[in-house]
């Protein structure tokens, strides 16, 4: 982990285009994102299509502290956070207290997010409805004012920030060892971990809030970037998916599964879009789609499987006299 | 009289219509092997999904050293010191055994660090130090056998339900298990459901009959062995379990 | 009728069958002995098709069982019971039994022979499998084998789970079909009642073969009597 | 009033419950969650819409075409796509997230083949109502129930009372016990999935004359169809018909006495509620997968 | 683990090598007359929910560049280059995209961007990157309330519309007077609209000015138009039994109303809709004859009298028409390529030549100068009327509302349009109108109160 921060970090002075740097702010939004995704529906395999929910609860209170009292969006996202805690605690309690599993707790979690996102629109008056809401812009002359508002011109203290982040969730779920075995075996088998000691609903639900908590930092780290959220692309099926695809693609339940899910995801699409979404509408799209039905099925492990699928190959290579490149497979 | 770790009241438990257990009492003394056997279906592995809370009983007390234990989650119960099997065997498939057995340490260790060096002392005991990398889904039932013990000494219990662990051993290795039970008697309380009589009958401190749900006798292995109704019951049909 | 030559399967990475040779001949009765876990059921599997083989053969009348897709060995006249009676439980009885009828010659006269043999299931048939009893889903299991009109009938541990009282009905049973001419290789844990209406035996362990002999020796082979049959 | 709130709430209900039909067969059976649901919804709209207008076939006459190409289409996607995922610990998993890519690529085939255009039929049912009693019941909604209605029937015989309908529901309940009775789960689930994407289609056909279809009108139709199949019970067709129906009356009923926009609020929360308390739905036996 | 580490940092190095590569875009800095470039970026939806209409604007801004470019370019020597970005009707990536054009394509103009919430969001990247958005559809209110700089509507912002219909009914108090035997303001109004930013901003519009004339709104709803069933909204106006209805909606959603509110039995003698919906090709494609007599208050006269243009334009505009009409076979007499027609042209052969004229280039800073100073009389524009542009020093509030709009052409005004034998025909105001208005919908319309 060091060294792939390390790496980043030399990144950052490379001497990128804009855009560039927005793709590396992107994929590492999305990393953390699928990070926090991981846990819950990772690890305790629970898969949740509606995680936009908490993001959007994140991104909404934060952005609505900050206009109304000025609050900095670095207490904003806690108490967006903890507000998506709650809301977690509303819907996983029931589900996990009558063990709610499989595709109906799928269904559940779509549901939740397509509540709130009605009410995101209901609620025009507070929250200006489907036309979404901007960031008041402040423009400020020190540092020290810009970090308080996390409010920046260019690209690269945003990249600064999305990769402390995208560290920091890592190393929350790097230092939840014991929950992450507990959350596996939960995930194997509910009854057999009970029988040693586990409490499957407790873990379950720390990883949800954990969970939770960590999408609507994300959610708050997005209105700051973006500077503008809307209910369709905060508490849209778009995002939820999104989040769920890096970290499947790149192996759910592992630790850097959705870091590389989304390194291979995101650039990806932006690169399609911006090659031929400008050409045949829908073409990239199209392409994307075709890629991630490819993906699933040759890797349904997700691409962190890889490693270890090579080995075999290798090993059984190797009682062979002829001995396979492995390395033309990425 | 040995001192008594386990009370079980008369707990009654119906599925639907079905009285699987029918007012059942019986202590566990300390430091005791306690035998329960009875033909199939008789609510041998019921009683042990009671004691462990997996099931919620209907009426009666189970009693845990004067802590009143029928209402707790199965996993509070595993933490106050009883750990059972499951008769068919429940690996984490996913997981290699390593990670079977450091599951198993981790509600009771300290650290993870501690848990991690525990694996191996148990994977020694059950002989599966050697499949240490395999997946859970890639065992053979015997090896399952094998994990699913390995998984509940690794919780540490003080009273260890065994349901049905000698199944499916040769006789060679079923002496050895049973010098391992043996071995575990000096630390801890065993319960044991078991089919295969030889093994029952050799290890077992006391016994405990169940026919139909009820407790048909309770006593030394050798007055079960004379009993007229356990005979009638169970073993007089001719033919006798084979495992 | 069946021979299984040097049969290999494995799990994964992990072998549970190892060179296992049986067979079973026209209008025989044979059951297979072992101890939970030695690959009784991966074997029947096998035989079936649910579990693919690693290596050897199975020949059916001559025929390469394993060269026949698993649904279409029922066709030729291979039917496994599995173990757990595995009935469609939100089915009729009736509906139970028919689903495995695929000649429609012949079915009448089956199902009245069921009917007739197994009373019980005759005054069910419109329940659903899943509400009956454990005995009644066990008759029923082997009625609705016996549906398919099988040259060779398997059954994996069908006493397992069921009162005393209703093993005997199922021996009965076993019995029974044999007069009818289908030839059973059957997996069971009663051990001595198994032998004494099967003519051969062979015993399991640890995914080999480690005695075949006649019912009548082995019932009194010294190894059998002391671990199976707890006699010392 | 009342009364046409009513009537109307049982028409779209009835919509409702045709679009999941399908979807609730291959549910119900294979067990997967099939994301690209709307989207061949979106197909068969689009098919319908061009045997209309270039060829002149009338919307109904078009199901003999589109119903049988249907199946064809779910043969193909399932030998292609759904196959190969499933027997596998990820299958539930995959199987989301592959046809969440399959939804893609109709999608923006729709896309790139008819442009993004909306594109509407008039027939001689369209914005026509039968009269009854001062009750408007609109004429294409009031076929698209009848239909409904008569697929959930047909269904319903098919599965009783067939010998395929035996199969399948033998496959649904388990496999290993079907193959062991002689029947191909294999040929089962194609024929499913297939059938299943074949309702979809008649769906679409249904909805064409009423509706009109655009490359992503799919999307609208997804949640409800799911809402409806848990709501009502896996393969149950009954209750996918009045699991429909409830939808139906609770947006129509909270549209009239609330708001429009809060009517799918509400049926979203009733679903929540009856996955909580009743899981296997309101006419469903089974219990939790 | 170290595996994994090396994909990683493989990955990361090959997305930087693809994407990093691409050129910084040359600064354009001080240059002669000559070598002046003029490109910008396009951003309109043409893939995802909001793409049958993206893809028609598209069309129209393409239309516009092409004939200019025939022309030689702007001001006959400078022709227009432009990048063009799918915002997937997706607000964050209509950010990202703009994001794109601005730093890896160099554009100092965007133009689009179809719906509120996408423009809201490019708006912001806009104002970052000091890069003039000319927004040319996204009309609702609220985007140009927030003091931005560099965002600039030419068009009537959607209240405005809303007020339009408004005004238009007490306009016409006579023939209400005669026909319903009541005052213009002692109408029963049902306002119905969608409840998306354009739709809601609309509503605003209808509702404060029904309230400056103190009639009487029976119903006030929002549906979204996403929703697959209005029959409860139907419902609830048809109970209500207004004499005007003021409807506003997508085209799906519009198409659906159509159809259900004739199976629903619902009648009404004043139905205004508020294009978006109503005012395209694919609701007339989709409801045939009903759309006859329906009339659309729309941000520009859809086939206007000529006469109220200078020749030039009167010119440009015929041409405009054949040249459309052969292309995809129908008139462009809907708003949607009109409006994008109009405003690109405006914008390349009235505000950029005076931005050239005046400081000798084309940077955002240049356009965005012109743009203040812009003074454009009516018959100069194909939008029917003038523009003259607030500014954040000096805003334009809105009589009806009251709000400060930064950026918006406070000429701009909304015209009424009516469908004669499925095509539109400008009717309202009197100059530019080709046809008289049909106030009551006829007794052959379906929805005509008998």
């Amino acid at each position: 982990m060091g060294i792939l921060a390390l790496v980043l970090l030399v990144v950052y002075f490379l001497p990128l285009t804009v855009f560039a740097r927005h793709i590396l702010v992107l994929t590492l939004f999305y990393a953390f994102m699928g990070t926090g995704w991981n846990l819950m529906c990772g690890y305790a395999g629970r898969l949740s299509l509606g995680h936009a929910a908490f993001v959007a609860v994140g991104a909404y209170t934060s952005l609505l502290l900050f206009s109304h009292f000025s609050l900095t969006p670095w207490i904003g996202m806690i108490a967006g956070g903890l507000v998506a805690v709650v809301v977690m605690m509303l819907i996983a309690y029931p589900s996990f207290r009558f063990g709610l599993i499989g595709p109906y707790f799928t269904l559940a979690s779509i549901a939740v997010a397509e509540i709130v996102h009605y009410l995101l629109i209901y609620g025009r008056d507070l929250t200006g409805g489907s036309l979404g809401m901007s960031l008041p812009y402040v423009k400020e002359t020190t540092i020290i004012n810009s970090l308080i508002n996390l409010q920046f011109d260019g690209k690269e203290p945003y990249y600064l920030v999305i990769l402390g982040f995208w560290l920091v969730g890592l190393l929350v779920t790097w230092k939840m060892e014991r929950t992450r075995y507990y959350l596996e075996a939960i995930r194997e088998d509910q009854d057999a971990a009970a029988a040693l000691g586990i409490s499957v609903n407790k873990n379950l639900i720390i990883a949800a809030c954990i969970s939770a908590f960590m999408v609507a930092i994300g959610g708050t780290f997005y209105v700051q970037y973006f500077r503008y959220i809307d209910p369709y692309s905060i508490a849209g099926f778009t995002l939820s998916l999104n989040m769920a695809l890096v970290a499947v693609i790149g192996g759910s339940g592992t630790l850097f599964g959705p870091t590389i899910g989304a390194f291979l995801l995101i650039p990806l699409t932006e690169i399609l879009r911006m090659t031929l979404g400008a050409q045949i509408p829908g073409l990239h799209l199209f392409l994307y789609g075709i890629l991630l039905v490819v993906c699933i099925i040759f890797l349904p492990k997700g691409i962190a499987s890889l490693p270890g699928i090579i080995r075999a190959k290798k090993a059984k290579n190797d009682q062979k006299p002829e001995n396979q490149a492995s390395k033309g497979v990425l | 009289m040995a001192e008594k770790i386990l009370a079980i009241e008369n707990i009654c438990k119906s599925f639907g219509g079905l009285l699987a257990t029918n007012d059942v009492s019986f202590n566990v003394n300390k430091g005791e092997i306690l035998g329960i056997i009875g033909p199939n279906g008789a609510g041998k592995s019921t009683v042990f999904n009671l004691i462990t809370g997996f099931y919620p009983i209907d009426s009666g007390s189970i009693t845990y050293k004067d802590q009143r234990i029928d209402g707790l989650t199965p996993d509070k119960i595993c933490h106050l010191g009883i750990t059972r099997t499951f008769q068919v065997a429940k690996p984490f498939p996913g997981l290699t055994i390593a990670d079977n057995i450091l599951v198993a340490c981790l509600p009771k260790a300290a650290k993870v660090s501690d848990a991690r060096a525990k694996v191996d002392e148990v994977l020694k005991i059950v002989s599966l130090d050697k499949k240490a990398d395999v997946l859970g889904a890639d065992l053979t039932t015997l090896e399952r056998k094998r994990l699913e013990l390995g998984k509940a000494l690794a919780t540490n219990p003080e009273i260890l339900l065994l349901d049905e662990v000698m199944t499916g051993l040769k006789p060679k290795e079923m002496d050895d298990m049973m010098d391992l039970i043996r071995e575990l008697k000096k630390t801890k309380t065993i319960v044991i459901v078991e089919h295969v009589m030889r093994v029952i009958m050799n290890i077992s401190d006391r016994i405990i009959v169940l026919d139909h749900g009820q407790k048909i006798a309770e006593g030394l292995p050798k007055e079960i062995a004379e009993n007229n109704a356990v005979i009638e019951a169970y073993l007089g049909r001719g033919a006798k379990k084979d495992a | 009728m069946l021979k299984i030559e040097k049969l290999s399967v494995s799990y994964g990475d992990t072998q549970v069958i190892w060179d296992v040779d049986i067979e079973v001949k026209e209008g025989e009765v044979v059951t297979l002995l072992g101890p939970n876990g030695a690959g009784k059921t991966t074997l029947m599997k096998t035989i079936c098709g649910l579990v693919p083989a690693k290596s050897g053969g199975i020949t059916f009348l001559g025929e390469d069982l394993l060269k026949i897709n698993p649904w279409d060995r029922p066709k030729k006249g291979v039917v496994l019971i599995p173990e757990g009676r595995k009935l469609f439980g939100k089915m009729t009885v009736e509906e139970n039994l028919t689903i495995a009828a695929w000649k429609e010659e012949g079915k009448k006269e089956t199902l009245e022979w069921i009917y007739d043999t197994l009373p019980r299931l005759a005054e069910r048939r419109k329940q659903l499998a899943g509400t009956m009893s454990g005995g009644e889903q066990q008759m029923c299991a082997i009625a609705r084998g016996i549906m398919a009109q099988p040259k060779l009938l398997m059954l994996d541990e069908p006493s397992l789970g069921l009162a005393p009282l209703i093993v005997e009905q199922v021996f009965d049973l076993i019995q029974k079909l044999q007069e009818r001419g289908i030839t059973v290789f059957f997996v069971e844990q009663f051990v001595e009642q198994s032998l004494k209406i099967a003519s051969r035996g062979y015993l399991l362990e640890g995914g080999r073969i480690v005695l075949h002999e006649d019912s009548k020796s082995m019932l009194n082979n010294d190894y059998v009597r002391q671990v199976y049959l707890g006699i010392a | 009033m009342l009364l046409q709130i009513i009537a109307s709430g049982l028409l779209l209900g009835g919509i409702y419950a045709l679009v999941s039909v399908g979807l609730n067969l291959i549910f119900g059976v294979i067990k997967i969650v099939n994301l690209a649901h709307g989207d061949f919804l979106m197909m068969a709209m689009y098919g319908t819409f061009f045997l209309y207008t270039v060829q002149g076939i009338n919307p109904y006459v078009s199901t003999l075409i589109i119903f049988p190409a249907f199946v064809l289409i779910g043969v193909l996607i399932f030998r292609l796509i759904i196959k190969p995922l499933l027997g596998k610990a990820e299958t539930e998993v995959n199987t989301i997230i592959a046809t969440a890519g399959l939804g893609f690529v109709l999608q923006n085939l729709a896309l790139m083949l008819w442009k993004s255009d909306f594109r509407a039929i008039e027939t001689n049912l369209t914005g026509k109502s039968y009269e009854f009693a001062g009750i408007m019941l609109s004429a294409g909604r009031t076929w698209a129930f009848v239909v409904c209605v008569a697929v959930a029937v047909l269904l319903y015989y098919i599965l009783m009372k067939t010998k395929v309908g035996t199969h399948v529901r033998a496959v649904s309940q388990d496999t290993e016990a079907a193959t062991l009775m002689g029947i191909n789960v294999n040929k089962i689930y194609t024929l499913t999935f297939a059938f299943g994407i074949a309702l979809v289609g008649l769906a679409g056909v249904i909805l064409t004359p009423t509706f009109y279809v655009y490359p992503t009108v799919g999307l609208y139709f997804n949640t409800m169809a799911f809402i409806i199949v848990v709501l009502g019970g896996l393969g149950s067709f009954t209750g996918a018909l009045i699991g429909g129906l409830i939808i139906g009356l609770i947006e129509s009923f909270a549209g009239v006495m609330a708001s429009a926009e809060l009517a799918q609020v509400f049926s979203l929360l009733i679903f929540l509620i009856i996955l909580f308390v009743r899981p296997q739905g309101i006419m469903g036996k089974s219990a939790r997968v | 683990m170290k595996r994994f580490i090396g994909i990683l940092m493989l990955v990361v190095f090959m997305m930087v090598a693809v994407v990093g590569c691409e050129k910084q875009p040359e600064a354009d800095g001080d240059k002669a007359a000559g070598d002046i470039k003029i490109h910008v970026g396009v951003i309109e939806p043409v893939t995802g929910p909001q793409a049958p209409l993206g893809q028609a604007e598209y069309d129209g801004i393409q239309m516009a560049i092409e004939m200019i470019n025939e022309k030689g370019g702007v001001m006959g020597k400078y022709p227009i280059t432009f990048d063009f970005a799918d915002s997937q009707s997706d607000p964050a990536i209509g950010a990202s995209e703009a994001e794109r054009l601005i730093t890896s394509k160099g554009v100092p103009v965007l133009m689009g961007s179809y719906s509120s919430a996408i423009a809201a969001a490019i708006s912001e990247v806009a104002e970052r990157n000091k890069v003039v958005l000319w927004e040319m559809s996204g009309a609702a209110d609220s985007l140009l309330l927030k003091g931005y700089e560099w965002t600039f509507r030419n068009e009537a912002n959607a209240s405005a519309w809303g007020a339009e219909s408004v005004e238009f009914i007490m306009g016409n108090d006579a023939a209400i007077q005669e026909k319903l035997g009541k005052s213009a303001k002692d109408l029963v109004v049902a306002i119905v609209h969608e409840d998306g930013p354009y739709g809601a901003a609309v509503a605003d519009g209808n509702r404060a000015t029904a309230k400056k004339y103190n009639m009487n709104v029976a119903v006030d709803e929002a549906y979204s138009a996403k929703s697959v069933d209005l029959s409860s909204i139907i419902l609830k106006i048809k109970s209500a039994n207004p004499d005007v209805l003021l409807l506003t909606g997508y085209v799906n959603d519009g198409i659906l109303f159509n159809r259900q509110a004739k199976e629903l039995g619902l009648t009404v003698p004043i139905l205004i809709t508020h294009s978006g919906g109503h005012s395209v090709q694919a609701f007339v494609d989709g409801v045939g004859k009903d759309a006859d007599f329906l009339m659309t208050v729309d941000p520009v006269p859809c086939n206007p009298n000529t006469e109220g243009f200078s020749a030039e334009y009167a010119a440009i505009f015929e041409e405009f028409v054949s040249r459309w009409t052969d292309k995809f076979g129908v008139p462009p007499y809907h708003h949607v390529e009109y409006r994008q027609f109009a405003q690109t042209m405006l914008f390349f052969n009235e505000i950029v030549p005076a931005a050239i004229e005046a400081s000798g280039e084309f940077t955002a800073e240049a356009v965005a100068e012109a743009i203040r100073n812009a003074d454009i009389p009516a018959e100069n524009s194909l939008m029917g009327h003038g523009a003259k542009f607030s500014t954040p020093d000096k805003p334009w509030t809105d009589p009806w509302l009251g709000n400060q709009h930064t950026g918006q052409n406070y000429e701009a005004r909304a015209f009424i349009n009516q469908y004669f034998d499925g095509t539109l025909v400008t009717v309202w105001p009197e100059n530019l109108a080709k046809q008289e208005a049909v106030l009551f919908l006829p007794a052959e319309h379906p929805l005509a109160r008998k």
